[in-house]
């Protein structure tokens, strides 16, 4: 057994801070890992220490192995965990640590290897009998290649990053005209995100349904799954709600899909904390997608329904400890859905900046957040804009709907532009109320005005625009604006402190 | 004072008085187009408002940006342009028919795909920013004829910063 | 079937807030009602409509029956709910609803009076064959009449308010000497806080456990219990720390108590939520103390492990629907510990009072919280000092335990002292964590000083300290300390916002 | 410059000196008694610290109330009293023996248990303040003679009135 006291956390946000929320629970200390901005951010204060490894591009810190490993070392760490994103799925962070002594909590660097290469990946499901999207077998050596790739499946084709997941370095090809730019385009994001530009081909099934099978598996040959997880939501192949379970499929197509997902870690030899992704065709058949060889965002709903604490058992495998449950401790109870909380515009989803000016965080029965940030922090352009997960369970699905749509409305996060508005009008929406949706729903989802919000706004926006003139004509400057609301005046009422 | 607050096609004439400041609250009364209301208003915070409109309960969010009004209620957000009543009508005289592609987040220009006096369609990309790692193309919102294009590729521009003409 | 459209909520604070939240995830309408220094307190601010009742004297707002009912008119409500404390319990504001056509979310009329007259509450025990502590069965007319039954009873003795309960109006006497002026004070708070001055006196058993059965019963003759509460934490009779299960009952004691509560709901013609409480001696014999005929503070611990809503079942109920599930599929799934958060200080106890400046909140897996504040919220001596309730769920005892303890380290809350370090230590006690204690828990607990943490935050002090002196040669005042905020400066690194 | 921090029998000579300030933090030399420390410090919020010893990480807040900072760390919580190391020595000249019970909350006087004159003995009842709806009964902190009771009956008063002056 590999007894674990420390763990370096190799990551930032609020992944970082899910993960040392287990370690002090586990009575492990958490060590983090910083670039000089974020010396203010919410991990470096939640951890119990703290070690800067370099500036703020991440090519310059969260992914120079090099100095992860020497830091885990000098600061006494027994193991290091990644998270999600940055390091956790590249072979040289497990290689690494088993060099250095310490305990990659994760899965090996070989299975890794196997599974992050897509396309080998592909190779393994056929091979274990699992059904998969037709596509190439081997990364696009050019663009000739590719088109020749077109001519045989036809269109409407996906351009994929070998290197790693996260909607990075993905493309949809619809017409033969855009192949040439859009992997251009594809294989530049494949290169920044994971170092890595080879970009393979496969048929693009319209409007499928996105399911993916979480899968616990021990040293010992244990391997259990926790149901499946829907992932259908998503905008440019980035997922923005998530539940649990899905709609879509009944206890019997449980049971096929998890079958599948476990053969698959199985036949890779994996073990800790993995993701088997499907489509799922209206039709009820699935094919294998790939493999998530981490910690996934969306785990939180999983948790939810089971009652298990996956990071956890993320480090009780690691410290060499089987499974304390078996595939029939494990039942389902009522329903879970995720919003991923994004800096971004909520109708164009284009990146926001800014600094946390207020917060007002969502909570009551049945709520649960995961979020990175707090108020003065300040959302810049150099890390993914996920800044929190809202997560919720209910008895039954419409109670989580119902829940989430007021824990939404909770949720005030001041200074910068976020996705709330557009999780909101989703949990209005017909297609996703009624749970008959599939990839294509964000298109369809329709942002009307409420008229007596957009009269109330109108009229705080003028008795606002009023009360700022008369400070302006009165000679006050914005900078004395904190002070003035230290006075009780005539005019707007203002907060006394 | 009457202002005219505009919000895409929306449009509205609000003129808020204040009747009555107590310890607690300010009461308005506030005259919309042709209707009176009567709003009870505090301050949670410096850009959070607790509304009684009559005794429906509102909270809003008021963030100023430039001249911009960004305001939040129930989760729906409004961006409400406010100008006194007089200053409106001279504003509205100087607006031009050009469009300007302005930045809609700060990023850096990774590559721009149309020159000076390019002919293009509205939907067709201008140039891809880079921001948050991701890589978005900028679209032309209508179509017409490029006349300018401000920034190189390799600039880092901030919101607003103009990256092409259009006219 | 009375449906239910808009319910009148006529409390403050976090209950208000919770009873709301229930509703808008119902689809229900809710409307506040408020004193006016309450004009900016959260729950005004959550409700769909909110009314001014008065002004801050509960006695002149919160316990006006009257202005309730005419608000519920006025605002076009279907339905009043009372939460807990202010008007619960008083059988008043049910005969009051009833005339005015409204429904009642609570006990009729007739029940809660039984129940709420305590001497009643035990003559009614003791015909349905409940065991009850030995005491006088009607309210003490006199001091003389107190000197009596000590005499026949023996000390110590304990003072309870006939009218009420929350810890209010109650006194332990040890010495005949301290009989007098005990029974003033406790004759005085029951005035105060029931407007029924009425005390009744029963033998005070040493140490016992408090375990309570929470009870549903339906308009259908339907009665299911959800398994106890275990609220031996207690400081003057007030509830600290409640969890469960209680680590004192097994099953088989489980399902005689609950079963003695079913008794006892039943005997007084109950329905809607309640609450059974028992005292529970180390040789495992209980005795009846009362029902609390309303919603309690704790009931988040019971919808943990039960997954059941007890505030919508509560509306479903007064609804006239049955229950949606019998005794069997009560099923208990891990643990729930509550702590709550009060305006005190953490040592003496004493209350505390100011506005909340800063506002950090705990969440991540496990952790709900249910809060009456936010920044810019006046604490106040009119209403009482519980602020809020941190509640967590965990597999088995020991990760709630953990979980509190990670979740109470995150909770900031500036301006005003609380709880929050005594229940950190409580958490850390060999008592608490041992499952091994009772109502003397509270003088057990020490508060040792961590020497690393007065070191560090005597360094803090210092640092500030002399910045702050800095800035007073400077010429600059506390009044521009916001101002100075907003630059960089030389100096103590400043948040920027 | 040197503080003396005290809360209860804790007494600490501080010395903070200010070596760097970067755009993100301060770094700071802080002689402690006998031992140099080396610390990082930012500013979260106005009274948010958050502090690096070598590596370690805590999280520190600082109020300031009158002469005392009230300092949290990790749920536990401090109050200092912070001097100059110079104006130190002459406060504790000044300080006398005398025992001053002084209101720990704002409240009601309810009802006075004791007269100027009384011998009193260490945990008996000087008064009933309420607050909160609890009726509180305030004990003498020791054994004496009580000088001065300043309130009376029906009195509110604010923290840190006196109540009692025990000899």
């Amino acid at each position: 057994m590999n007894s674990i006291g420390k763990v370096l956390v190799a990551n930032r946000g609020e992944i970082a801070i899910r993960i040392m929320r287990a370690c002090r629970e586990m009575g492990i200390e958490s060590v983090a890992v910083y670039s000089d901005i974020d010396r203010t951010s919410r991990h470096v204060r939640y951890a119990d220490e703290a070690y800067c490894i370099g500036p703020a591009p991440s090519i310059e810190s969260y992914l120079r192995i090099d100095r992860v490993v020497e830091t885990a070392l000098e600061s006494g760490c027994d193991a290091v965990h990644p998270g999600y994103g940055f390091l956790a799925e590249n072979p040289g962070l497990p290689s690494a640590c088993l060099d250095a002594g310490l305990v990659f909590i994760g899965p090996s660097a070989r299975s890794m290897a196997l599974l992050g290469n897509k396309t080998q990946a592909r190779r393994m499901a056929v091979e274990a009998g699992i059904p998969i999207v037709p596509g190439t077998k081997e990364p696009l050596s050019d663009v000739r290649e590719a088109e020749k790739a077109v001519e045989e499946m036809g269109l409407p084709v996906l351009l994929k990053a070998a290197g790693g997941g996260g909607g990075k370095g993905v493309r949809i090809v619809r017409e033969a005209s855009g192949l040439r730019s859009s992997l251009e385009q594809a294989t530049a994001e494949a290169r920044a995100a994971f170092d890595n530009p080879d970009i393979y081909i496969e048929r693009y099934l319209e409007r499928p349904r996105h399911v993916e099978i979480q899968v616990l598996a021990d040293l010992h040959g244990n391997v259990v799954h926790l149901a499946e997880r829907e992932c259908s939501v998503q905008r440019r192949f980035q997922k923005l709600i998530e539940e649990a379970p899905s709609c879509a499929l009944d206890g019997e197509l449980r049971s096929r899909m998890g079958e599948a997902a476990r053969k698959a870690v199985i036949a890779s030899d994996y073990h800790n904390a993995g993701t088997v992704e499907f489509l799922l065709d209206s039709g009820g058949d699935f094919y294998f997608c790939e493999v998530n060889a981490r910690l996934q965002v969306e785990h939180p709903v999983t948790e939810l329904i089971t009652g298990v604490d996956i990071v956890k058992e993320q480090i009780r495998i690691a410290q060499g400890l089987p499974l304390s449950f078996s595939q029939e401790d494990i039942d389902i109870r009522g329903s879970a859905i995720e919003c991923r909380i994004c800096a971004e515009d909520p109708v164009s989803f284009l990146p926001s900046t800014g600094t946390i000016t207020e917060l007002e965080e969502p909570s009551g029965p049945g709520v649960r957040l995961e979020s990175g940030i707090s108020e003065g922090y300040k959302v810049s352009l150099y890390y993914d804009p996920l800044i929190a997960k809202l997560i919720v369970w209910g008895r039954d699905r419409s109670e989580a709907i119902a829940r989430m749509r007021r824990a939404l409305e909770e949720y005030r996060i001041k200074g910068i532009h976020t996705t709330i508005p557009f999780h909101l009008k989703a949990m209005q929406s017909v297609q996703f109320v009624s749970g008959e949706y599939d990839t294509g729903i964000v298109q369809e989802i329709e942002h009307p005005e409420t008229e007596i919000h957009i009269e109330i706004a109108a009229i705080a926006a003028a008795i606002v625009a009023g009360e700022e003139m008369a400070v302006e004509l009165g000679g006050e400057t914005e900078e004395s604006r904190w002070k003035m609301l230290g006075r009780v005046g005539n005019g707007l009422h203002r907060a006394k402190w | 004072m009457a202002f005219i607050v505009r919000s895409g096609e929306r449009s509205f004439r609000i003129s808020p008085r204040l009747v009555e400041s107590t310890e607690h609250e300010d009461h308005y009364l506030v005259l919309m187009d042709d209707s009176e209301h009567r709003l009870s208003v505090t301050r949670i915070t410096p850009t959070h408002l607790s509304i009684l409109l009559g005794n429906k309960s509102y909270n809003v969010e008021v963030e100023r940006s430039g001249s911009d009004y960004r305001v939040t209620t129930r989760g729906e957000v409004f961006t409400f342009r406010v100008a006194d009543e007089f200053l409106q009508s001279s504003e509205e005289a100087s607006a031009s028919g050009e469009a300007v592609i302005t930045a809609p987040m700060p990023g850096l220009v990774v590559k721009i795909l149309v020159s000076e006096g390019d002919e293009v369609r509205a939907g067709q990309g201008l140039l891809v920013l880079e921001a948050m790692k991701m890589q978005n193309e900028i679209p032309a919102p209508g179509s017409g004829t490029v006349r300018e294009v401000p920034v190189q590729e390799g600039n880092t521009v901030m919101t607003g910063d103009i990256l092409v003409v259009i006219d």
